[in-house]
């Protein structure tokens, strides 16, 4: 049987624009953005502002990473600015009792291993991730508390140790935090775009029962998207405990809806199925931004409050408006 | 005759001065034959404060301590335990006035006078280098809301003019008593603000975030760092060199008050109605005078 | 009851199983481990208790509405404390000070209108843009909250007055204010949910907007108007709280949402929409009030409160989980 | 006939959508008590262009008349409004519902203070499904039901209101024949009262049983409108596809070989009891029977989707206990499932990545997903079985229902199976395409694969396989060889009469 092409639509130039617009509304609005804040305070875009903020962001951003693999696959994770307060606290804690180079890899295996109970949870045991993150916000918060006994951890030595690098040091003039934030969200970027298991996460997202019929080991990927994010985690919780050599026990907390916000700012449908690293970075930016163009406006935090919800609502309203083609929602 | 006096805290979790407190609490009740104690922690929640304040009147103890999420919802409450014939005692941060007819004593630091310390500590400080007429400060809050963070901002805010009537406050940000959020906070500063002459902030633990990022822009040396409520982070930063001074109030005191002042309201005897403990001035020059802190 | 309708009320009620294990546990640890020589289970305690359970418990009522209609709404918390601030600064104003204690009625009006008002704004923003409740909501969450620090600063908004409070710590029959309250907003919910029409429409675009967009239903006015409700809602509960207690803090209120959140899929409301009951809402309160007030009763120090109220949060989901597994040879997706 | 004012008109209406003219200046009418076929192949237009009727989708250009009146469709309650009556090719219901509420959903009679009349509901709803002849009542719980269930009761929706016109877009796509009786006697009722009844099918036997013209789309453009009594099958599929079918049956018969699969005694739960059969390689076997007879169920253990409760599955002889879909594939076993939307397909992934998700873990360039091989199995079964797409990269969500199904198919063809499973293969399958499925599933056991088909259509059955496996509320009742095989005595097996039992 000869096969015929479907009807097309010809070269037509203004469907490639839409459908870039499409696919880019956020990062169009985070054009928008950075233009007007750059008009209004003229000190927005210098070098050192954009770094200052790029590296304040790096420590949420990384977490958003994880939490991108997790909302893509259709689940949530609200525990991890808990996490990585507990994170944080346990490497300074190591860092004194074993020294850097031990307390670094201890650290990790611990917040793995948290990762994977709440992944064996999800994925395996298929409770539901709102409440059993939640859950787990409330328990590993417990935990960081007795752990720590409730104190302030702080590196006694804090000159001596090469300890401080991952969050203050410097490597080609950038801080090393927008270098690990740059190489994670690169290699977590290929592994979502490339690789089978960033297509498997995709799969399971937009359709579990579809993904295992296709042969699929949904339970695996879901526990492995969570191990992810505690990666990210342990990783956002070494730079944080770098870059302040001391911290206190609710670090993180009230993280878990920023980073969520970066997420869904980039685009991730908390369905699941739709998203990407890029994005997600964009979100992060666009966040950071804000609250920093804001700060240098001058204006009070509560009005950002207010200015962050608008620009949240536009930025996502612009997104589906683009994707569907048209402004309004269709919805009668 | 042995004493059930039960404690409802304003947010334990949250830094360590409340956990330390708590501890102390425990421990002096432990040492005392006396007393029994039920230790309850609002997490910051007036909703779950009131129905804590409800609860321990329900479980009849002799007399309530109460650390308030916010020093006027509660007054209600704090009646319901005077009509039950229930002191309370009021630790940490008082209540508005029209609670006063209920509550037996108040015991704690006395924020507003701590506020206008570091005000004068700041100023001293300037008066020393010689830039008191051009000085320009920032500074950076606890959490929006809190009683502990709106009076020592007003302390600092109405006495600052009484002494360096020329120095400005540029702008104040909250820090949330976080370490990170106010690194934050002051790393925009210091991109807006060319000339930071001071930092005041809230407690210690965002001052040290505020010099952390002094310190990464290079900026430290030309800042004069106040704060209150001296952490171990800021004594150590104050021997240092980094940082200049704070106030030294110890959370061990703050609960040791509280429950001797319950037990001596206990006992009938004669209470003053407000139980201020000392919160004393320290600074780099003075600091051997002061242990460092435990928390 | 048959024993069919046995096992199902079970499967349906893994909640009200857990409520009832929790007062066994309480009542048992309470005799070993609390100060109090009262018994956990004491008629005032429980009178207590669904008084306390009043707060969350009515904006849950309202929550469970917004879930079964396939939305979220994350913004309760601040609408509770915006609320709070219309209705203890409205009495200070000139014209309704002047009017003495007639200025109650006026106050809580002017606080559930300003719910109501809320709660349109994330509904028209949800029906018009076709952005996601989810973000709408979260978006509001912060926008209110700053709207609640514009109004007054950092400042808590206070206004005693000794009237309310009286009113609000009254009992009827026995019950509590808050009690009532919450009682009666839980039989309208269940009433508007299983016997109106808009309440089936309710559960139908939860389940499948798409067909009820099919089948005419005006999914946007709908929409809207629940979110109204939960503004409603949550006005009134603020209402009934801040009566009694005459300040709000601007930070009041956090957290809120997690809680009522918590509360529902407790009581088995599906996160995904088109199922869920008022009832087991009530269910789902109930027991994290109980869990609450059991820690404190048996004197658990912070760290181990956190630790158990995250742990058993998940134990419960798991129990319903073993309650309602099919059959073994289920489809195994 | 033409003297009559249509019921419904539409006028040269076009419809794009990104890279696709959909539509393309079609023109369609329908008189009052007419029932008028819509034909095409997959991805023609059809179900855009009644989705431009009723008001889901907003024309690029044309117009609507409903009787001499111009109307504009905004949305589907302006279609309602106008008495248009939509039953969905893909089920539109909420499955958490009761029959009831769902038949009358958007319109439920009401009480004061807004209430529901229940009372009214249950009974109208009742005197509806007795018209039906189905075996649920008004208060059951949709997701209850089976697939086929569902699909009577949108069909239902189209007796509650005073409709100018009906449309079905493939209503009998998953119903059986029994079903199939009382759906072309509702057709007939609302023929009678004046209705005026739009009918999307595949089945050209139906297509001649009760309609009265056929207009045929072709790629989005009209071909043309005959009268039913006048033309033949033929024809019609010329017009739809530019050429004559072959509808001559693959008989290149292979040797059949070893044993491939075999199951001994398998039950599961009260699904099905104590079923045994193999199936060679070479060999295809079909699966006939009633709605609920649980041949899907049986497929489904044997794809490692349910554990049986009793017997072995044997594949070459060895006896295997299946835990996941993956270890089945692992063996070599493909299903296509019955439920394309919810099993088969990720609607919001591309053409190629759904159609290479089983194997992406060995379609590996490193450790990266190979795609240029990717888009080579794309195109490959893109063009074997005639997939109307832009390219790969269009989602399958925007696909034709019929080139959905084609998607999965070339999904689990590209995977080279021992035992390939099909249920259901050709459900919205057009003509053209059917006949090549059929070919396709021949060809795979000349190969050497073993084929389980499982249809609710006869002729499908009768015309693909070797053997014939009749199946009656979870029992095996019969194995019939191709040369045993009648329609009488499989209709009988299907209906649990043995062939003991007729003799006595
Ligand atoms: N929402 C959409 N976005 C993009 N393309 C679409 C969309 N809906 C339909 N199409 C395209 O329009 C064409 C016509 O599709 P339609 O569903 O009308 O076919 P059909 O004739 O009903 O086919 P079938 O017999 O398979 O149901 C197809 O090429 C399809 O891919
Ligand atoms: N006698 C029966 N009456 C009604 N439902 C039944 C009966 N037997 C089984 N069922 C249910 O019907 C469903 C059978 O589904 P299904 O219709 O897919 O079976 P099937 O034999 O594969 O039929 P088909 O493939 O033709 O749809 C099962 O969920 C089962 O619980
Ligand atoms: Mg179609
Ligand atoms: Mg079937």
């Amino acid at each position: 049987m000869q096969s015929r092409p479907a009807a097309r639509t010809g070269g037509l130039t203004g469907a490639k624009v839409g459908t870039f617009l499409a696919r880019q509304g956020i990062l169009i609005a985070f054009v928008l953005f950075m233009v007007g804040f750059t008009v209004a305070n003229e000190r927005f875009l210098e070098p050192d502002n954009i770094l200052g903020v790029i590296r304040s962001s790096a420590i949420l951003g990384v977490m958003a990473l994880g939490v991108t693999f997790v909302v893509i696959s259709g689940n949530l994770d609200l525990s991890v600015g808990s996490l990585m307060s507990f994170s944080t606290i346990v490497v300074l804690d190591l860092h004194d009792k074993l020294g850097p180079a031990l307390a670094i890899p201890a650290m990790f295996a611990m917040t793995l291993a948290i990762g994977a109970v709440i992944g064996f949870l999800v994925g395996y045991l298929r409770l539901n991730s709102l409440i059993v993150t939640l859950g787990m916000l409330s328990a590993i918060h417990g935990l960081t508390l007795t752990y720590s006994g409730g104190q302030n951890m702080d590196i006694a030595d804090k000159e001596g140790t090469w300890f401080s690098v991952f969050g203050q040091g410097e490597a080609l003039g950038i801080p090393v935090p927008i270098l690990i934030f740059a190489a994670l969200a690169a290699l977590l970027g290929i592994v979502l775009a490339k690789t089978p298991f960033g297509r498997k996460v995709y799969a399971v997202g937009g359709n579990g029962t579809a993904a295992t019929f296709s042969g699929i080991r949904r339970a695996r990927v879901v526990f492995s998207c969570y191990l992810v994010s505690a990666f990210c985690v342990a990783t956002a919780g070494l730079i944080q405990a770098s870059r302040s050599m001391g911290s206190q026990n609710t670090v993180g907390q009230g993280m878990e809806l920023e980073v969520l916000a970066a997420v869904i700012l980039g685009g991730a449908s908390l369905m699941g199925g739709s998203g990407t690293i890029f994005k997600t970075v964009i979100g992060v930016l666009i966040l950071g931004f804000i609250q920093n163009g804001l700060l240098l406006i001058g204006l009070e935090f509560y009005v950002q409050y207010v200015v962050t919800w608008i620009i949240i609502i536009l930025a996502v309203w612009l997104d589906v408006a683009a994707k569907r083609g048209r402004l309004l929602s269709p919805i009668a | 005759q042995e004493y059930r006096i039960g404690i409802t805290q304003n947010n334990v979790g949250v830094d360590s001065y409340q956990t330390t407190y708590e501890k102390a609490f425990i421990a002096a009740a432990e040492a005392n034959d006396m007393v029994e104690t039920v230790v309850l922690d609002a997490g910051g929640d007036v909703a779950r404060q009131i129905a804590q304040m409800e609860d321990l009147i329900q479980q009849e103890v002799d007399a309530i301590i109460i650390w308030p999420t916010n020093g006027e919802a509660v007054i209600p409450a704090v009646r319901k335990a005077f009509q039950a014939d229930i002191p309370v005692i009021v630790t940490n941060s008082n209540i508005a006035k029209q609670g006063f007819d209920f509550v037996a004593s108040f015991s704690g630091p006395d924020n507003i006078t701590q506020g206008a310390r570091s005000a004068e500590i700041m100023c001293d400080r300037f008066k020393e280098m010689g830039i008191e007429d051009e000085a320009q400060i920032v500074q950076i809050s606890g959490q929006p809301g809190y009683t502990t963070a709106i009076e020592r901002a007003k302390g600092f805010e109405d006495r600052l003019p009484e002494v360096c009537p020329n120095v400005t406050l540029m702008e104040t940000q909250p820090g949330d008593w976080n370490r990170e959020k106010s690194q934050q906070v002051m790393e925009a500063f210091l991109v807006k603000y060319d000339d930071i002459d001071g930092v005041y902030a809230g407690d210690d633990n965002m001052g040290v975030g505020a010099l952390n990022a002094a310190k990464a822009a290079g900026r430290a040396g030309d800042i004069v760092f106040v704060g209150a409520t001296n952490f171990a982070v800021g004594y150590e930063a104050m021997a240092n060199g980094d940082y200049w001074g704070s106030i030294y109030q110890s959370p061990v005191d703050d609960a040791e008050a509280a429950l001797q002042t319950a037990i001596d309201v206990l006992e009938g005897k004669d209470v003053p109605f407000l139980n201020y403990f000392d919160t004393p001035k320290i600074t780099q020059e003075n600091m051997g005078d002061f242990s460092k802190p435990v928390f | 009851m048959a024993p069919g309708q046995l096992s199902t009320f079970l499967k349906r009620g893994a909640i009200w199983g857990f409520i009832v294990l929790e007062l066994i546990f309480f009542s048992i640890a309470g005799e070993f481990m609390s100060l109090s020589e009262k018994a956990f289970m004491n008629w005032d305690n429980m009178l207590l208790l669904l008084k306390q359970s009043a707060p969350l418990g009515i904006i849950a009522m309202g929550m469970t509405l917004i879930m079964v209609n396939g939305n979220i709404d994350l913004s309760v918390g601040a609408t509770f404390a915006l609320a709070a601030i219309v209705l203890l600064d409205s009495m200070t104003w000139p014209f309704m000070a002047a009017m003495g204690d007639w200025a109650i009625p006026f106050a809580w009006m002017f606080a559930l209108l300003t719910g109501v008002a809320l709660g349109a704004i994330n509904g028209f923003i949800v029906w018009k843009t076709g952005v996601d409740a989810f973000i709408v909501t979260l978006g509001a969450m912060l926008g209110f909250r700053g709207l609640v620090f514009m109004y007054n600063g950092e400042q808590p908004t206070s206004h005693l007055n000794w009237t309310l409070v009286d009113f609000a710590e009254a009992q009827f029959l026995g019950l509590h204010t808050a009690t009532w309250f919450l009682l009666l907003v839980t039989a309208a919910m269940w009433w508007l949910m299983n016997r109106t029409v808009h309440g089936r429409n309710a559960y139908a675009i939860g389940d499948n907007r798409e067909a009820a967009v099919n089948a005419g239903i005006r999914v946007g006015p709908h929409i809207m108007i629940n979110f109204m409700i939960i503004g409603f809602l949550a006005a009134l509960s603020a209402v009934v709280f801040y009566s009694e207690s005459g300040s709000v803090n601007p930070n009041d209120g956090t957290l809120y949402e997690l809680w009522v959140i918590t509360a529902v899929v407790l009581g088995g409301t599906k996160l995904t929409g088109g199922s869920g009951s008022i009832i087991s809402t009530f269910g789902g309160v109930l027991a994290i009030q109980i869990l609450r007030k059991g820690l404190g009763h048996i004197g658990a120090d912070t760290e181990t409160v956190n630790l158990v109220i995250g742990l058993i949060l998940i134990a419960v989901l798991f129990l319903d989980r073993q309650l309602n597994v099919r059959g073994k040879e289920a489809l195994r997706v | 006939m033409t003297d009559k004012t249509p019921a419904l008109r539409l006028e040269n209406i076009v419809k794009t959508f990104p890279g696709v003219r959909a539509l393309d200046g079609v023109s369609f009418e329908v008189l009052p008590g007419e029932v008028h076929a819509l034909m095409g192949e997959n991805g023609a237009g059809k179900s855009t262009l009644m989705k431009v009727l009723g008001g889901i989708h907003q024309p690029n250009e044309g117009r609507i008349l409903v009787g001499e009146e111009p109307v504009v469709m905004a949305n589907p309650l302006d279609a309602k409004a106008k008495g248009i009556v939509f039953i969905h090719q893909e089920l539109s219901l909420a499955e958490e519902l009761t029959v009831a509420e769902n038949i009358y959903l958007g319109e439920l009679p009401r009480k004061s203070f807004g209430r529901v009349d229940w009372k009214t509901l249950h009974a109208r709803t009742d005197e509806i499904l007795a018209q039906l002849k189905v075996g649920f009542d008004a208060r059951t719980v949709v997701g209850t039901l089976s697939i086929a269930n569902q699909q009577m009761v949108e069909i239902a929706r189209a007796l509650t209101v005073d409709a100018k016109a009906v449309i079905f877009d493939e209503p009998t796509a998953s119903l059986t024949d029994a079903e199939k009786v009382v759906l072309f006697e509702v057709i007939e009722d609302l023929k009678r009262q004046g209705v005026g009844i739009i009918y999307i099918s595949h089945r050209m036997e139906e297509i001649f049983r009760i309609t009265d013209r056929i207009s045929v789309l072709r790629d989005g453009q009209y071909r043309g409108t005959l009268v039913t009594a006048e033309t033949d099958e033929d024809e019609v599929t010329q017009l739809m596809i530019g050429r004559s079918l072959d509808l001559s049956r693959n008989e290149s018969h292979a040797e059949l070989g070893d044993v491939a699969v075999e199951v001994r005694g398998l039950s599961c739960g009260d699904l099905y009891r104590d079923v045994s059969f193999e199936i060679r390689r070479g060999e295809v076997v079909g699966f006939y029977g009633l709605v609920g007879a649980g041949r899907t169920e049986i497929a489904e253990t044997l794809f490692g989707l349910r554990e049986p409760s009793f017997g072995q599955i044997l594949l070459d002889g060895e006896e295997v206990r299946l835990h996941s879909p993956a270890d089945a594939i692992a063996r070599g076993i493909s299903l296509v499932p019955e439920d394309r939307k919810g099993q088969g397909l990720v609607l919001g992934m591309n053409c190629r990545d759904n159609m290479t998700l089983p194997q992406v873990d060995d379609l590996k360039a490193g450790p990266f997903v190979a795609e240029g091989a990717e888009v080579a199995i794309f195109d490959q079964y893109r063009d074997r079985l005639d997939i109307r797409t832009p390219g790969w990269r269009q989602l399958v969500g925007n696909l034709s229902g019929g080139n959905q199904q084609k998607i999965v198919i070339g999904k689990w063809l590209s995977m080279h199976p021992t035992l390939l499973i099909v249920d259901e293969p050709t459900r919205g399958i057009d003509v053209g395409s059917k006949s090549e499925i059929h070919k396709l599933v021949r060809d795979l056991a000349a190969q050497g694969y073993a084929v389980m088909v499982i249809s609710s259509e006869m002729p499908e059955v009768l015309h693909v396989s070797d053997r014939i496996v009749a199946m009656y509320h979870g029992e095996l009742i019969r194995s019939f060889t191709s040369d045993e095989v009648t329609e009488d005595n499989l209709i009988q097996a299907i209906s649990g009469i043995r062939p003991d039992e007729k003799a006595a």
